[in-house]
C-alpha cells in the first residue's frame, strides 16, 4: 500500500524546514530524495519515521491517515528508518543491536540468547551474503561501515513496507556500497518500498524509479528517474545551470620543483607502514584504498601521532618531533577531520565559537583576553570567504546544515590566518555534503593549494579524488602501493590500484 | 584492656567533653595500659548499630556509648550482651541489656532555665523559639519550654524554628537573621535547645545591634559560660551539663566492673544514674568559667 | 598471544574485584575474629538496605537517569511504614502503605523526567527536598519509638537457621535485579535506552516508558531498603535515609568499573557494596579511629579504581 | 514573525530567571519587611558562600567534571584557617594557608583524574573521604570556638558602608570567574573540553590541563568559601561544608536552565544561588514552618524548571 504525506508544514524555531510539500511513497519503488543541504530531506523522513510530528498537514497510509507520534507506531505501520547520524546502542553487540525491540523470548520476558544470536547472523547472512561482521563484539569496536550494514539489517529484519535509508552509503565503502545497491535493487519486487536520500547524483540516477526533488523545504517535482538527466536534477536541486562547472575544471598541474612542505620516512602507526611520503607545495595527494587499508589512520597520525614513530619527519624543511596536535600545529600541519560532529566542532556552540576554536588568540586584547569586536569581525571574514548560509555568525552550530557544517570545520583553520597552514589534511571533506557545497569546498582547497599549501585528501568517493587530486597514493593491506599520476586516472584504476593487490 | 568508645557525633562538644572527661580519669589514675579506640557515628543511629555490632565481633573489654539514642541499636546489643561484653552509655536513655546510662534529666534542666528566662522577662513580651526535635535530649527540652509557656500568657512567641542539625550553626545564624530582619526590637527573648544555638543567636543579634534580647542556652559548654559571663551579653543563662564527670565516672565504674571484677549491682545500685547540671546565670557564672 | 589479550581484558574487567578479594584475604590473615562466620553475617546485615538501594539506582543508572531523591524516599518508608504500624495498621497493609509510597514517589519523579522533561537531576534534587519535608512533617521531626510488632522487628533483625533475615531480602533483592536486569526484555530495553536513547527509539522500544520505569523501580528498592531500616533499628528516624544517596551512588560507581566498565550491573554494584561494607567492617574490627578509617578508605577506593581506570576509559554519564 | 522567534527563544533562556523575578515581585507585595535594605542585604550576605562555591562548580561542569568533594573543601579552609589562628599564626599566612590546601586538594583531585583517568565522579567521592578525615582528625572532631582575631571575623561578619563584607566577595568571586569564563581564551578552552572533547583535542587544546585547572578552579573557590564561612559563624565546624554539595549542585543546575540552557554559566549560577536565597528568606520571612518550606521550594524549582524544560531539551552531563 502507498504512503502519501499531504501538505506536510514542519515550523522549528526560527525556521520552516517543510513548506506544504505533498509526495507519495510506493511500496514497489525505489523514491530517490534529493535536494540541498538543508532542503528539508532529513525533516521529511522524520516526519514519516514518526521521530518528528509535523506542525501541519497528515500523513496517509492507503485512505487512511495515521498518527504516527513516535518511530514505535511507525514500526508497527510498517515503516522503518535508517537515521542520517549513526545510531545504535554502543554497549550492545551487532545481534543485540539487530534485534533490540524483537527479541526472541521465553514467556514474553526472557530472552534467549542463543536463538538471538543465530537469528541476527541468519538475517545478515539472508541481506549480506558476501558481508561478514563479528556480531559477538560491542558495536563501539566495531567499523562504521559494519555499524552501517547492521543499522540496515534492523531495518528490514521485520519486512517492513517502506524502508527509509538516510544517506546511507555516505560513510560506506566500495564493497558494501556495492552490496547496498544490490539489495536496494532487490527489495522493491518483494514490497519494500525504498525511500533513498544521497547527495551522489549518479547513485540516486542509477537506483531510482523515481525521484522527488526538493529545495528550501518545498516540494519541486516528483518524476520517474528516466525523465531527468543529471545537469536537469542540479538545475532542479540549486537553481543553477551547469552541472558539469560544478565539477570542476580539471586540477591544474604543479610545480615539480616546489618545495617540500612534508616529508615522513618509515612512518609506523597501528598496522600501518609508510616508507616514505612527500608533499610539495601547492600539491593535492588523494589517498584512497579499502576499509582497513590504513589510508585514513596513516592521514590522521600526521597530525595526532598518539601511537605513531617514525625515522624522520620534516615539516617544511624543519625536521620536526612527533608530539601531540597542538605541536604539529605549531609545526604546520592542519586535519579536517571526518565525522565533524564527533571530532571536530561543538554543537552547541555558535559558528563565531566554533571558528575560533583553534586560534581563540587571534582576537585577544592582551595575555589571553577575548575581543568579542575582534573575533566576531574575523568571524564574518571567514564566513564570507567560505560562502557559509547562515542568519548570522551568532547562531548555533548545530542548526546549520550538513554543508555548512563542513565548511565551518575548514574554515577554522583559515581563522586568524590563513598561510598558518603548510599542509592540511581533509579525510571525507564532502561527507553528507551537497552538490553545490562540494564544488565550492572543492574550489577552497584549490585556493589553498594555489597559496602553496601542501594538500593530503583521504576520501572513499573516487570521483572526488578523480576531480581534485594531482596525484593518488592507493593504500592496500596497510601501506601505500605504487603511485598513480594525474594521466591515468579513471575509477577503474582507481579501483583496480586499491583491490587488485589484495585479490 | 580494650575499650571502644562510640560516639554518637564526635562533632558535638558533649561527645567531646565526656570524651576528655574518661581520657583525663585514665590519665590521672596511670592506666596505661587502657587501649581506647574511637568510633563516629556521625549522627546516624545505623551507624552507631553496626559500630556497636563491630566492636562486639572485636570482642573488646567494654564498650562506651556517649549521646546515641540506644532504642536504635536494640539488635546490635543483644550482640554485645550475647558476646558478655558490658555497654556504658553517658547521656544515651536507659534500655534493657545495658550496665547503666549516666545522664542529666533533661525535663529538669530545661524547667530550670525556661523559668529563669520567662521570669527575667517578666512574664511578658515576645520570643523566639528554637527547637529540636530530632535528638531526644532537645526535644524534650522544647516540650517542656511548651509547657511552661501555658503559665505564662503574657508572652508571645513570635516564631518557632527546628533547626537543621546536619548545619545547625548556619541554619540558626541565617534563619535568626530573617528574623531579626523581620521582627527587628521586637524581639524580647530567644530560647535555643542548646548553647551552640544560642551562641549563634548572640552573634546574629550583635550583628544587627539588637543588644536589648535575653537569650539562653543548655549544657554549660565553656564558651557559653564564658559569653554569660561577659556583663554586656545577651546570653543570660545556661545549665552546666557534668559531661567530663559522666567519662570520668564511667571510666572509674569500667575500673571496677571489668578490671576489678565486682558485680555491677553493688557497684552502681540504680540502672539510671542522674547527675547534677546546675543553672549558671551571670550572677554565679565565675564558678563555672574555667 | 591470545593469552595476553585475555589477561589484559580480566584485569581491566576485574581489577577491582581482584582488589576486593585481596582486601578480604589481608583482613582474614591480619585481623581477629574478621573470618568468623557471626562476623561474616553481620557484614551482609550492615550492608543489605546499602545493596538494595544501589540495585535500584543501577536500573536509573542504566537508564542514564540518576536518582537524588533517593535517600529521602528511603526515609520516606522508614517513617510512614513505623507510623502506620504504630497507629495500629495490621502489618501487610502497613508494608504495602510503604510500596504504594515508593511507587507515587517513582511515578512523580518519572512524571517530570520522563512527560515534562526536566532533566532527572533537577527533578529528584527538587522531590527530594519535598520528600525531606514531607518525612519530618509527618512525625513532627521526631524519631518513633515503641510499638513496633515483633513480626516487623523480625524483618529487621531477625534470623533464620541463624542467617539474618535481612540477608535474604539482599539476596533476593540482587538476584531479582539481576534477572531482570540480564535476562529480560525489560532489562534491555531499560539499558538499551541510556545507551543510545535514538537508536532504541528507532528500533520501536518506547523510550519514556522504560526511563519512567528505571525511576519508578529505584524508587521501590529504596521504600523496601526503608522498611527494612526501620525495622532493623526498631525505630522510625525521619532523616535515616540521607546517607544512602551518597553511599548507594559510591556503590554504584564502584561496581561501574567491574565487570562491563562504564555499565551500571547489578552484580558490579553488589560487589561495590561488599567493598564497601567490608573495609568498613575491617577497619573497624582493626579498631582504628574511625577518622583515619574515612582516610583509608577512600585512599582504598582510588587505588582499586586506579589500576582499571589506567587501561579503560570510563564514562559515568 | 521575527517577534515570535524572538520570543519563543527568549521564553526558553530567560523561563527560570522570569520565575526568579515574579518571585521576588510577589515576595514584595506580600510579605512584610521583605523589601528592606537591610533584608536584601541579609539575603546577599546568607547565599555568598553558596554563590562562591557554585561558581567554582561551573568551572568543573562546563568541563563536565563533577567535584563530589566540594563540600568537605569547604570544611578544610573552615576548620584548617581558624585552627592557624587559634594557634597564633599571622592572618594573612593563615589565609594563605587555606589557599594552599585548596591548591593541594585541586591538584590531587586532577592527578587522579586527569593523570591516572579515574572518572572525577569516583575520584572526588574518593578524595572526599579523605577530606572527611583529616578535617575531623584535625580537630579531634570538635569545634573551634573562640580565639579568632578580629579582623578575621570581620571578613565574615564585617560590613564596609553598611555592606557586608561577604557581599563584596561574592560579588568579586562572581565578576573574576564570569570574566575568565566569557572573556579569555582559558575559559573558552574550558568550555571546549567540556562541549567536545575529542573536537577539542584535535584542535590543539591541551585537553588535560583544562580539566585539571577546572578542578583546581572548584577547589579553590571551595577554600575561599571555607574560610569565609568560618569567619561568618566565628567558629570552625568539621562538618559545616556539608551541605554545600547538594546546594551547590542545585544552585549550578537551576542556573544551567537560564541564558545557554544546557550549559553551566557563571551568571547562570549566580541566579540559581539568588533563586535558593531567596526562597528562603522570602519563607522565612513569611514564617512558614521549615518543613512546609522545604516542600515548597521543591515545588516552586519544579515548576520554574519545567518551563524551559517543555521546550528545550537539556542535557546536564
Ligand atoms: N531541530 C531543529 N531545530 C531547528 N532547525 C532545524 C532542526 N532540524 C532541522 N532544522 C533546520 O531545518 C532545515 C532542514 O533540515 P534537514 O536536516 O531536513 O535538511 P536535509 O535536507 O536533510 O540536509 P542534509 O543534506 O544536510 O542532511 C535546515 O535549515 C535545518 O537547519
Ligand atoms: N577523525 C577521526 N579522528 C580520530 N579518530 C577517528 C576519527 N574518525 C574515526 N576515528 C576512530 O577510528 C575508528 C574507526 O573509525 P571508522 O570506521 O570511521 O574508520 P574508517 O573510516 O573505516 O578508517 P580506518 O579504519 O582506515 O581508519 C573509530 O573507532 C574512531 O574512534
Ligand atoms: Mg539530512
Ligand atoms: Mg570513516
Amino acid at each position: 500500500m502507498d504512503v502519501h504525506l499531504a501538505d506536510i508544514v514542519m515550523q522549528f524555531p526560527g525556521t520552516r524546514a517543510l513548506d506544504g510539500v505533498s509526495v507519495t511513497f510506493r511500496n514497489n519503488e525505489v523514491h530517490g530524495l534529493i535536494g540541498e543541504n538543508g532542503a528539508g530531506k532529513s525533516t521529511l523522513v522524520n516526519i514519516l519515521g514518526g521521530s518528528l510530528q509535523p506542525s501541519q498537514g497528515q500523513v496517509m497510509i492507503g485512505d487512511k491517515a495515521v498518527r504516527l507520534s513516535s518511530p514505535h507506531d511507525a514500526l508497527l505501520q510498517g515503516i522503518a528508518h535508517v537515521s542520517q547520524e549513526g545510531s545504535l546502542v554502543p554497549g550492545l553487540n551487532g545481534a543485540e543491536n539487530i534485534l533490540l525491540g524483537h527479541e526472541p523470548k521465553l514467556a514474553g520476558i526472557v530472552i534467549r540468547k542463543g536463538a538471538l544470536q543465530r537469528h541476527a547472523a541468519e538475517l545478515v547472512s539472508q541481506w549480506f551474503p558476501k558481508v561478514s561482521i563479528d556480531l559477538n563484539r560491542p558495536v563501539a569496536e566495531l567499523p562504521m561501515a559494519d555499524r552501517k550494514v547492521i543499522e540496515i539489517v534492523r531495518a528490514l529484519r521485520g519486512s517492513p513496507r517502506i524502508v527509509i535509508l538516510d544517506e546511507p552509503t555516505a560513510t560506506l565503502p566500495a564493497r558494501e556500497k556495492e552490496q547496498l545497491w544490490q539489495i536496494i535493487r532487490s527489495l522493491p519486487p518483494q514490497g519494500v518500498g525504498v525511500v533513498l536520500i544521497s547527495h551522489f547524483l549518479s547513485e540516486i540516477k542509477a537506483l531510482s524509479d523515481r525521484i522527488t526533488v526538493l529545495r528550501d523545504g518545498r516540494h519541486i517535482c516528483s518524476e520517474p528517474a528516466e525523465a531527468l538527466s543529471e545537469d536537469q536534477l542540479v538545475e532542479l536541486m540549486l537553481r543553477r545551470t551547469g552541472g558539469a562547472q560544478l565539477r570542476g575544471a580539471a586540477a591544474s598541474t604543479t610545480q615539480a620543483d616546489a618545495p617540500l612542505v612534508l616529508d615522513v620516512r618509515d612512518w609506523h602507526v597501528g598496522a600501518v607502514h609508510v616508507p616514505h611520503f612527500s608533499l610539495r607545495a601547492g600539491e593535492i595527494v588523494g589517498l584512497i584504498g579499502l576499509t582497513g587499508a590504513g589510508h585514513f589512520g596513516f592521514a590522521r597520525s600526521l597530525h595526532n601521532p598518539a601511537g605513531a614513530r617514525c625515522q624522520t619527519l620534516t615539516i617544511a624543511g624543519k625536521p620536526t618531533e612527533l608530539g601531540p596536535p597542538r605541536k604539529m600545529q605549531d609545526a604546520g600541519i592542519a586535519l579536517v577531520p571526518d565525522h565533524r560532529m564527533e571530532y571536530a566542532l561543538i554543537g552547541e556552540w555558535t559558528l563565531r565559537e566554533n571558528l575560533s576554536m583553534v586560534h581563540p588568540n587571534h582576537g585577544t586584547i592582551a595575555g589571553g583576553i577575548l575581543s568579542p569586536r575582534r573575533e566576531e569581525t574575523e568571524a564574518r571574514r571567514v564566513m564570507k570567504l567560505m560562502n557559509v548560509k547562515a542568519h548570522s555568525s551568532r547562531q548555533l552550530l548545530r542548526e546549520l546544515s550538513g554543508g555548512n557544517k563542513q565548511k565551518i570545520s575548514i574554515g577554522k583553520w583559515l581563522y586568524g590566518a590563513s598561510d598558518r597552514y603548510r599542509v592540511m589534511i581533509f579525510i571525507e571533506p564532502t561527507e553528507g555534503v551537497d552538490i553545490g557545497a562540494k564544488a565550492e569546498i572543492y574550489a577552497e582547497m584549490r585556493r589553498l593549494a594555489g597559496q602553496g599549501v601542501g594538500i593530503i585528501i583521504a576520501s572513499s568517493d573516487l570521483l572526488e579524488i578523480e576531480s581534485v587530486a594531482h596525484r593518488v597514493i592507493p593504500f592496500v593491506r596497510q601501506g601505500p602501493g605504487p603511485e598513480i599520476h594525474a594521466a591515468d586516472f579513471s575509477e577503474s584504476t582507481f579501483i583496480t590500484a586499491i583491490s587488485g593487490a589484495a585479490a | 584492656l580494650e575499650i571502644a568508645m562510640v560516639h554518637s557525633n564526635a562533632a558535638a562538644q558533649s561527645d567531646q567533653r565526656t570524651k576528655a572527661g574518661f581520657e583525663a580519669w585514665i590519665e590521672e589514675n596511670g592506666k596505661t595500659d587502657w587501649n581506647v579506640s574511637y568510633l563516629d557515628s556521625g549522627g546516624s543511629g545505623e551507624a552507631t548499630a553496626s559500630n556497636i555490632q563491630d566492636a562486639a565481633s572485636r570482642g573488646v573489654d567494654a564498650i562506651v556509648m556517649t549521646m546515641a539514642d540506644l532504642r536504635a541499636s536494640r539488635a546490635a546489643l543483644d550482640a554485645a550482651k550475647a558476646a558478655n561484653i558490658p555497654v556504658f552509655a553517658a547521656d544515651s536513655g536507659y534500655v534493657e541489656g545495658i550496665v547503666v546510662d549516666v545522664t542529666t534529666n533533661n525535663w529538669a534542666m530545661s524547667s530550670d532555665v525556661s523559668v529563669y528566662l520567662l521570669d527575667q522577662m517578666g512574664g511578658e513580651g515576645n520570643l523566639v523559639f528554637f527547637r529540636m526535635a530530632e535528638h531526644h535530649g532537645t526535644r524534650k527540652r522544647g516540650d517542656v519550654m511548651a509547657s511552661v509557656l501555658k503559665e505564662y500568657p503574657g508572652v508571645k512567641v513570635l516564631a518557632e524554628h527546628n533547626i537543621d542539625y546536619n548545619a545547625f550553626f548556619e541554619d540558626t545564624s541565617r534563619t535568626m537573621e530573617d528574623y531579626a530582619a523581620r521582627f527587628g526590637a521586637d524581639i524580647d527573648a530567644v530560647w535555643a535547645p542548646w548553647d551552640e544555638p544560642a551562641q549563634a543567636v548572640v552573634n546574629v543579634l550583635n550583628a544587627q545591634g539588637l543588644t536589648d534580647v535575653k537569650v539562653i542556652g543548655i549544657d554549660g559548654h565553656p564558651q557559653a559560660v564564658a559569653e554569660v559571663c561577659k556583663p554586656e551579653s545577651q546570653m543570660i543563662a545556661t545549665v552546666g551539663q557534668p559531661f567530663e564527670k559522666m567519662g570520668g565516672q564511667i571510666a572509674e565504674w569500667i575500673q571496677a566492673i571489668v578490671v576489678d571484677g565486682k558485680p555491677a549491682a553493688e557497684v552502681i545500685p540504680t540502672k539510671t544514674v542522674y547527675m547534677d547540671a546546675p543553672l549558671i546565670t551571670k550572677q554565679n557564672c565565675q564558678e563555672f568559667l574555667q | 598471544m591470545v593469552l595476553g589479550i585475555v589477561r589484559k581484558d580480566h584485569v581491566q574487567r576485574y581489577s577491582t574485584l581482584v582488589v576486593l578479594v585481596l582486601m578480604f584475604i589481608v583482613f582474614s590473615l591480619t585481623v581477629d575474629r574478621f573470618l568468623t562466620s557471626q562476623n561474616l553475617l553481620n557484614i551482609a546485615q550492615q550492608i543489605s538496605m546499602l545493596t538494595i538501594v544501589g540495585a535500584g539506582l543501577t536500573f536509573g543508572f542504566a537508564a542514564r537517569e540518576m536518582d537524588l531523591s533517593v535517600g529521602f524516599t528511603v526515609g520516606l518508608a522508614g517513617v510512614l511504614v513505623p507510623l502506620l504500624l504504630v497507629a495500629g495498621t495490621p502489618l501487610p497493609l502497613a508494608l504495602l502503605a510503604g510500596l504504594g509510597a515508593g511507587l507515587a514517589v517513582g511515578l512523580m519523579n518519572a512524571f517530570f523526567v520522563t512527560i515534562v522533561g526536566i532533566p532527572s537531576l533537577i527533578a529528584t534534587l527538587a522531590s527530594g527536598s519535598i520528600l525531606f519535608g514531607i518525612n519530618f512533617l509527618m512525625t513532627g521531626g521526631r524519631a518513633i519509638y515503641g510499638g513496633l510488632p515483633p513480626a516487623y522487628l523480625w524483618l529487621g533483625q531477625g534470623r533464620i537457621l541463624g542467617i539474618p533475615v535481612l540477608a535474604f531480602f539482599m539476596l533476593g533483592a540482587v538476584a531479582l535485579a539481576w534477572f531482570v536486569m540480564e535476562r529480560t526484555v525489560f532489562g534491555r530495553y531499560v539499558y538499551a535506552v541510556g545507551g543510545n536513547q535514538k537508536a532504541a527509539e528507532l528500533s520501536g522500544v518506547q523510550v519514556r516508558r522504560y526511563r519512567a520505569a528505571s525511576l519508578v523501580v529505584c524508587s521501590l528498592f529504596a521504600v523496601i531498603a526503608g522498611t527494612l531500616l526501620a525495622a532493623r533499628l526498631g525505630s522510625g528516624q525521619p532523616n535515616a535515609g540521607e546517607r544512602y544517596l551518597l553511599d548507594g551512588l559510591a556503590t554504584v560507581f564502584i561496581g561501574m568499573t567491574m565487570l562491563r566498565p562504564g555499565t551500571a550491573t547489578v552484580l558490579g554494584t553488589f560487589f561495590g557494596a561488599l567493598f564497601i561494607g567490608i573495609i568498613n567492617n575491617g577497619l573497624n574490627l582493626m579498631g582504628m579511629d574511625t577518622y583515619i578509617q574515612s582516610i583509608v578508605k577512600g585512599a582504598i577506593i582510588l587505588v582499586a579504581v586506579a589500576i582499571v581506570s589506567r587501561s579503560t576509559k570510563l564514562n559515568l554519564l
